[in-house]
């Protein structure tokens, strides 16, 4: 019970009396103390709402393009309007959910409970990033209403530069917003981690989802400013009509240089905290401590530095010198290495554990799986001369998708239902939940294992009408991407259902370690009574000595 | 930026940790501009190496007294901007709040004195894009360059011209936002905030105004005195 | 005035020895803030006076000719001058000479990273040709 | 629908080059495959053989040095394995022989248009001979187009403002797809057409049916309409160099330096930006040829300077058209770099 001077930030709080505890949820009420709130809790359930929002945007986008390939022909819209699907369905998709997803939501909600300080660093900055991402959305969403950009989510000139008539200035600018959303929220994290660690809470028994959302802050802090100056030198290219990266004078490859600098990090920034979320789940429900800590905690990092220095690999065949190509390629390859690491780690801790089945570990599982499958296929890609036969064609949206898709959002799903009780103080229904993730499961790999077929055989990206052989593959994704459609709808519905009719959730409803489940559910508005001090590493389940193997 | 009730912010154990937060949190922000002005700066540089003849001409366009006057107003204005940060900690308030007018006095002489060259490199016709037409006065200033290192093409002066504004308007827009939130300071200090107890907005405002002094340190060489075409093509 | 320091009474005074230190290591070796800030005035004066000779000298330089050598000698003085430049600023107007070795990684970290963009970007047109395919 | 049997499942292996990308991917998608089973089956075992049936937690296993540097020493050493095969194919890529057939592409937006250096020219097809090894130099007129040929496993952006090359060397006749693989506007997906291959006797039968005026006398004509004969004419009132026998020859530069060999680029900036490198000993008074002579243009001409032999510059009044067959002269070998 939160006893103590009245709290200065709620001071309209209702005294405690004895049954009903003063959580965030009701410490106040009225959209007033939901707007102006610094509480991390609260600004965390906004950028969930938010997010969500543009999530089933994007996913609205996606659902138009399979319907589109569904027929060799282009027939369900004019090129054009397809062209705007897939940029926008990549926009949305890359700046709205993935990039911020996890950090915002779940990062936001837990890094300052699970390393046991009051809040993050900068309440108030917090609470301006969640502005700064709705301002931005309106931004782009205006831009998209307005007839939409057509230049693919990479922007790649001279097309934006000279050749769109779309409104690319609108969702460009948008686009930068949101970085500094992004850089905000990161810096945020990086302050908090570094200064209010409660005692005792050494670098090394940091939960490995602080590890990673740490690392990942790393790269957003030194990746997004460079996409925004380059963003910022399209615009002014096209409003001034300076030929910065159009020729004859401007090197359209000098812009793909500084896009892929920032945009091959972001895809580390994507998958990184879905890394983190699965080391918390894979050894809560194998109730046994991570195998290998050091290993995994410093592959997070190893990941955040080397994802700098790979990003030629998306330029093989753009007209990038052989010599550069050849760096390129072999530094892709290392950067393999920390990931390849992490998934066996996960996989050797679940060794001679005592593994639940319950949603997020099925979740976690499918992670394993899909994640394996899209990071190998990366290797494929790295390799220069399978890379100029591929890059451009349905191969790489099916590698890119089974990380994207099969890694972060399978992330994504398992850390919402493994902290939704903290979160809300309710528990999900199990049933409905495995049976979503079930189908999640199957849509996926419905929808994207035929791509890999196809792509390999030569169907490009972005076509809106394609050949006739390659029809069979694409109805089997269309038909897929319907039941993944779905399955998203799911959890949607019953996690709003258990808002009202869930299962009250205890404290430590899974029965894990970890600071966030010492507090009650839903946490006090300063989350823990008195601050807590930390004796042990964490994920210690057993009593006795712990063995090397 | 700083609370007025209580310096010290609920969610921090003492005031020293909120100190190091703030401080940690600024040279963070700083890190990400250094990547913002990096991009930049990266293009520019490949385009020189690129079109090394047209950029030396392009910068020997530049009136280098000028902009020798700029960085040592600029300079001065950091140093007044480091006296204020030392003015705020020992607590006297006099010479804050001198030293944060002069430091605005000089960011707007410095404003001026680019306002100046602007104006100036229009009416030579060297402002790129629709307006650029150099004139007979400017082409004629080249001849010697041109007898011993052959024809510049003038494209090439107006791709530096292009980074020449690009990148004095991103320094002089983070001036006029560092001007802002010193007139904010300036203010508050005048009734009574920014005691020794807690000088760290302050301090932060010198922190981001350092960081802009350096980019000019970087950018006044890179755009002016690289006059040279040596003896490469 | 000090803010409500009176909480719950729970909190551990700083100089508590033992196991359970209050702060975390990494800011426990640093000076307190505010001796730092109240150093002597006469180095902002000599640093000041070394900045502006600084940009006397990188001007100077750039009137010097260096007859065939190529164009890369002037930018490599005149970045070295700016280089000691905003070493002088960094270390003494922003203080990084007293502050924790946290600062200093993130200022440096942010230059190697712009030396990443730079290098791996001039690997791409340094080597363009080298082999005509 | 199609029937099941024209499904595409696998690209056809119809260039020298296949074969060898092939068995890269088999043996990438192997590793690849290899190592994901291992983690799924150890995963579904672990989680059915330890799965939860008492509330007492396991005995924790911290972890193992000798495991992890298994797991991490042997990927990287599988990895650069991976690396140093795909280097060894990428050479054989991206080097095209001596002898191989020019063929000079422009991509537009939403076209392709070929041009044969006999003077063929199609519209989103090429014809080629089986078993010839064709150097493909490739142009843009807007945006970046990209040239993909699925079955042959090429692929090379044509970026505009300079030329890029690829080459490959069919080794079965038959019709191939022809793909635009870099988004490039409304059309992207029409910007398709065929490579078709044939027999060499089919090939040069179908050459002679198109005969045309080869790319070297079409430069000429344009060479006489732009007047470019009156200052690069062989008399002695020329204000501009000589263009006889300089293809990839070494030009001394206005401003002291030698430009070491004059290839197309040099040319085609010549032409749309001459101020850009001035010959030595002569004055930039050549005006732009940028926006006025096109793409396809443009190859002609440097088709027809690098055809010149010494004296072969057309007299400065030209009147009567040029001769039906240009001369086969052999194209003069490429300067060797030191």
């Amino acid at each position: 019970m939160s006893t103590g001077a009245p709290d200065p930030q709620y001071p309209s709080a209702p005294q405690p009396d004895a049954q009903q505890e003063v959580d965030y949820l009701n410490a106040s009420f009225g959209w007033k103390s939901w707007l102006l709130t610094t509480d991390h809790k609260r600004i965390a359930i906004l950028y969930l709402i938010v997010i969500t929002l543009m999530f089933f945007v994007g996913g609205a986008f996606a659902v138009i393009i399979r319907l589109e390939l569904a027929t060799p022909q282009a027939d369900l819209m004019e090129p054009d309007t397809y062209n705007k699907m897939f940029t926008m369905h990549g926009i949305v998709m890359v700046f709205f959910f993935l990039i911020p997803g996890i950090p915002s939501i779940l990062g936001n909600f837990l890094i300052p409970i699970m390393i046991g300080a009051k809040d993050l660093a900068f309440p108030k900055l917090n609470l301006l990033s969640w502005y700064i991402y709705v301002f931005g959305a309106i931004f782009t969403i205006w831009g998209m209403l307005a007839g939409g950009v057509d230049t693919g989510w990479t922007f790649y000139t001279p097309y934006s530069t000279r050749s769109s008539h779309s409104n690319v200035i609108p969702v460009a600018v948008g686009a930068l917003i949101l970085g500094f959303s992004s850089i905000l929220t990161a810096l945020n994290f990086i302050v908090t981690v570094h200064r209010m660690r409660a005692p005792g809470l050494t670098w090394f028994r940091l939960p490995l989802f602080i590890w990673s959302s740490y690392a990942t802050s790393l790269v957003v802090m030194l990746g997004t400013p460079v996409i925004a100056i380059t963003l910022v030198l399209v615009a002014v290219e096209r409003v001034f009509d300076w030929p910065i990266f159009s020729p004859p004078e401007g090197d359209p490859i000098l812009f793909q240089h500084l896009f892929w600098f920032y945009s091959h990090p972001a895809v580390y920034i994507m998958i990184l905290p879905a890394m983190g979320v699965i080391s918390e789940l894979v050894t809560a429900f194998s109730r046994k401590t991570i195998f290998g800590y050091h290993f995994v905690a410093f592959s997070s990092m190893a990941i955040a530095v080397f994802g700098f220095l790979v990003w030629g690999h998306h330029m093989f065949v753009a007209g990038q010198s052989v010599y550069a190509a050849l760096i390129f390629s072999a530094l892709s390859y290392i950067v393999a290495i920390p990931s390849a690491i992490k998934v066996f780690n996960w996989t050797a801790t679940l060794y001679k554990g005592s593994v639940s089945w319950q949603t997020p570990m099925l979740y976690a599982l499918g992670f394993l799986a899909l994640f394996s499958i899209g990071g190998l296929t990366g290797l494929v890609l790295a390799a220069i001369p399978i890379d100029v036969h591929v890059t451009d064609t349905y191969f790489v949206v099916a590698h890119f998708h089974y990380i994207m898709v099969g890694g972060t959002i399978m992330g994504y799903l398992g850390g919402i239902h493994y902290w939704w009780p903290k979160m809300t103080g309710r528990m999900y229904p199990e049933g409905w939940a495995k049976a979503a993730a079930l189908i999640v499961f199957v849509g996926f790999n419905l929808t994207f294992f035929p791509q890999f077929i196809a792509g390999y055989t030569g169907m490009p990206r972005r076509y809106a009408a394609y050949d006739e052989r390659f029809q069979v593959l694409n109805v089997m994704s269309s038909a897929g991407a319907s039941i993944l459609g779905f399955g998203y709808l799911l959890p949607f519905g019953y996690l709003i259902w258990s808002l009202k009719y869930g299962r009250h959730a205890g404290p430590n409803p899974w029965g894990v370690t970890g600071l966030e489940w010492q507090t009650s559910s839903p946490p006090p508005p300063h989350n823990f009574d008195e601050t807590p001090t930390v004796t042990e590493e964490p994920y210690v389940y057993a009593v006795e000595e712990p063995e090397y193997v | 930026m700083s609370e007025h009730a209580g310096p010290l912010a609920h969610h921090f154990e003492d005031i020293e940790q909120q100190k190091d937060a703030a401080a940690l949190g600024m040279w963070a922000f700083l890190a990400t501009e250094v990547l913002f002005f990096g991009g930049a700066l990266t293009a520019y540089s490949i385009y020189r190496g690129l079109y090394t003849k047209g950029f030396a001409v392009g910068s020997s366009f530049q009136i280098v007294p000028l902009g020798a006057i700029n960085t040592a107003v600029l300079l001065t204005s950091s140093l007044t901007m480091a006296l204020a940060v030392h003015a705020a900690a020992v607590g006297n308030r006099a010479a804050l709040v001198r030293n944060l007018a002069l430091t605005l006095l000089l960011g707007a002489a410095f404003l001026g004195i680019k306002v100046y060259e602007y104006h100036h490199d229009y009416v030579e016709g060297l402002v790129p894009g629709a307006w650029f037409h150099p004139t007979e006065e400017v082409r004629d200033r080249i001849r010697p360059f041109e007898q011993q290192h052959g024809t510049v093409d003038f494209r090439q002066v107006e791709l530096y011209f292009i980074f020449y504004f690009v990148l004095t308007g991103l320094h002089a827009l983070h001036m006029i936002i560092g001007m802002g939130v010193l007139t904010i300071q300036l203010v508050l200090v005048r009734r009574g905030w920014f005691g020794p107890e807690y000088p760290t907005p302050i301090e932060l405002t010198g922190l981001y105004w350092h960081f802009v002094d350096i980019v000019w340190i970087f950018l006044f060489p890179l755009l002016y005195l690289l006059r040279h075409a040596g003896g490469g093509h | 005035m000090p803010g409500p320091l009176e909480r719950s009474g729970q909190h551990v005074p700083a100089d508590t020895p033992g196991e359970q230190g209050p702060v975390s290591p990494d800011r426990a070796e640093e000076h307190p803030a505010a001796a730092v800030y109240g150093a002597n005035v006469t180095t902002y004066y000599a640093v000041f006076g070394a900045l502006i000779a600084l940009t006397g000298l990188t001007v100077g330089a750039s009137y010097l000719s260096f007859g065939d050598a190529p164009a890369i000698v002037h930018t490599l003085i005149a970045m070295a001058i700016a280089g000691v430049k905003a070493g002088l600023v960094l270390l003494f107007f922003m203080h990084l000479w007293h502050s924790p070795r946290l600062t200093w990684l993130v200022a440096f970290g942010a230059l190697l990273w712009l030396a990443i963009m730079m290098v791996l970007t001039w690997s791409d047109y340094w080597s363009r040709n080298w082999i005509r395919p | 629908m199609i029937p099941l049997a024209d499904v595409a499942l696998f690209p056809d292996q119809a260039s020298t080059v296949a074969p060898s990308v092939d068995h890269l991917y088999y043996f990438i998608i192997g590793t690849t495959v290899g190592v994901s089973t291992i983690v799924a089956v150890l995963v579904i075992y672990f989680a059915i053989r330890y799965r939860r049936r008492s509330e007492t937690p396991p005995k924790p296993i911290v972890g193992s040095l000798l495991l992890e540097s298994l797991w991490s020493g042997i990927p990287l050493a599988i990895v650069l394995v991976m690396f140093g095969w795909a280097a060894r194919v990428y050479f054989e890529v991206v080097t095209p022989p001596q002898d191989a057939i020019e063929v000079f592409v422009v991509g537009r937006q939403w076209m392709w248009t070929v041009q044969h250096r006999e003077g063929q020219r199609e519209k989103n097809e090429l014809h080629v001979p089986v078993g010839k090894p064709i150097k493909i130099t490739l142009a843009s007129e807007d945006v970046i187009h990209s040239f993909f040929v699925p079955d042959f496993r090429v692929k090379q952006d044509a970026v505009p403002g300079r030329y890029t090359h690829m080459w490959f060397q069919a080794t079965k006749p038959g019709r191939y797809r022809l793909y635009c693989a870099e988004y490039c506007g409304t059309e992207h997906s029409k910007m398709i057409g065929w490579v078709v291959v044939q027999d060499p006797a089919e090939y040069e039968e179908w050459l002679a049916s198109r005969a045309d005026l080869s790319m070297a006398l079409r430069g000429r004509q344009l060479f006489l309409r732009f007047q470019c004969v009156t200052c690069h004419s062989a008399d002695s009132q020329a204000k501009a160099p000589v263009l006889e026998a300089i293809y990839n020859r070494p030009v001394r530069l206005q401003d002291g330096t030698v430009l070491p060999a004059a290839n197309d680029d040099y040319l085609r900036e010549s032409i749309l930006n001459p101020p850009a490198k001035v010959v030595a000993g002569y004055q930039p008074i050549m005006p732009t040829f940028q926006g006025v002579v096109t793409e396809d243009e443009l190859l002609q001409l440097i088709g027809f300077i690098k055809s010149l032999r010494p004296g072969e510059t057309p007299p400065r009044n030209e009147q009567s058209t040029a001769p039906q067959s240009d001369p086969k002269a052999p194209e003069p070998k490429p300067f060797q770099k030191k």
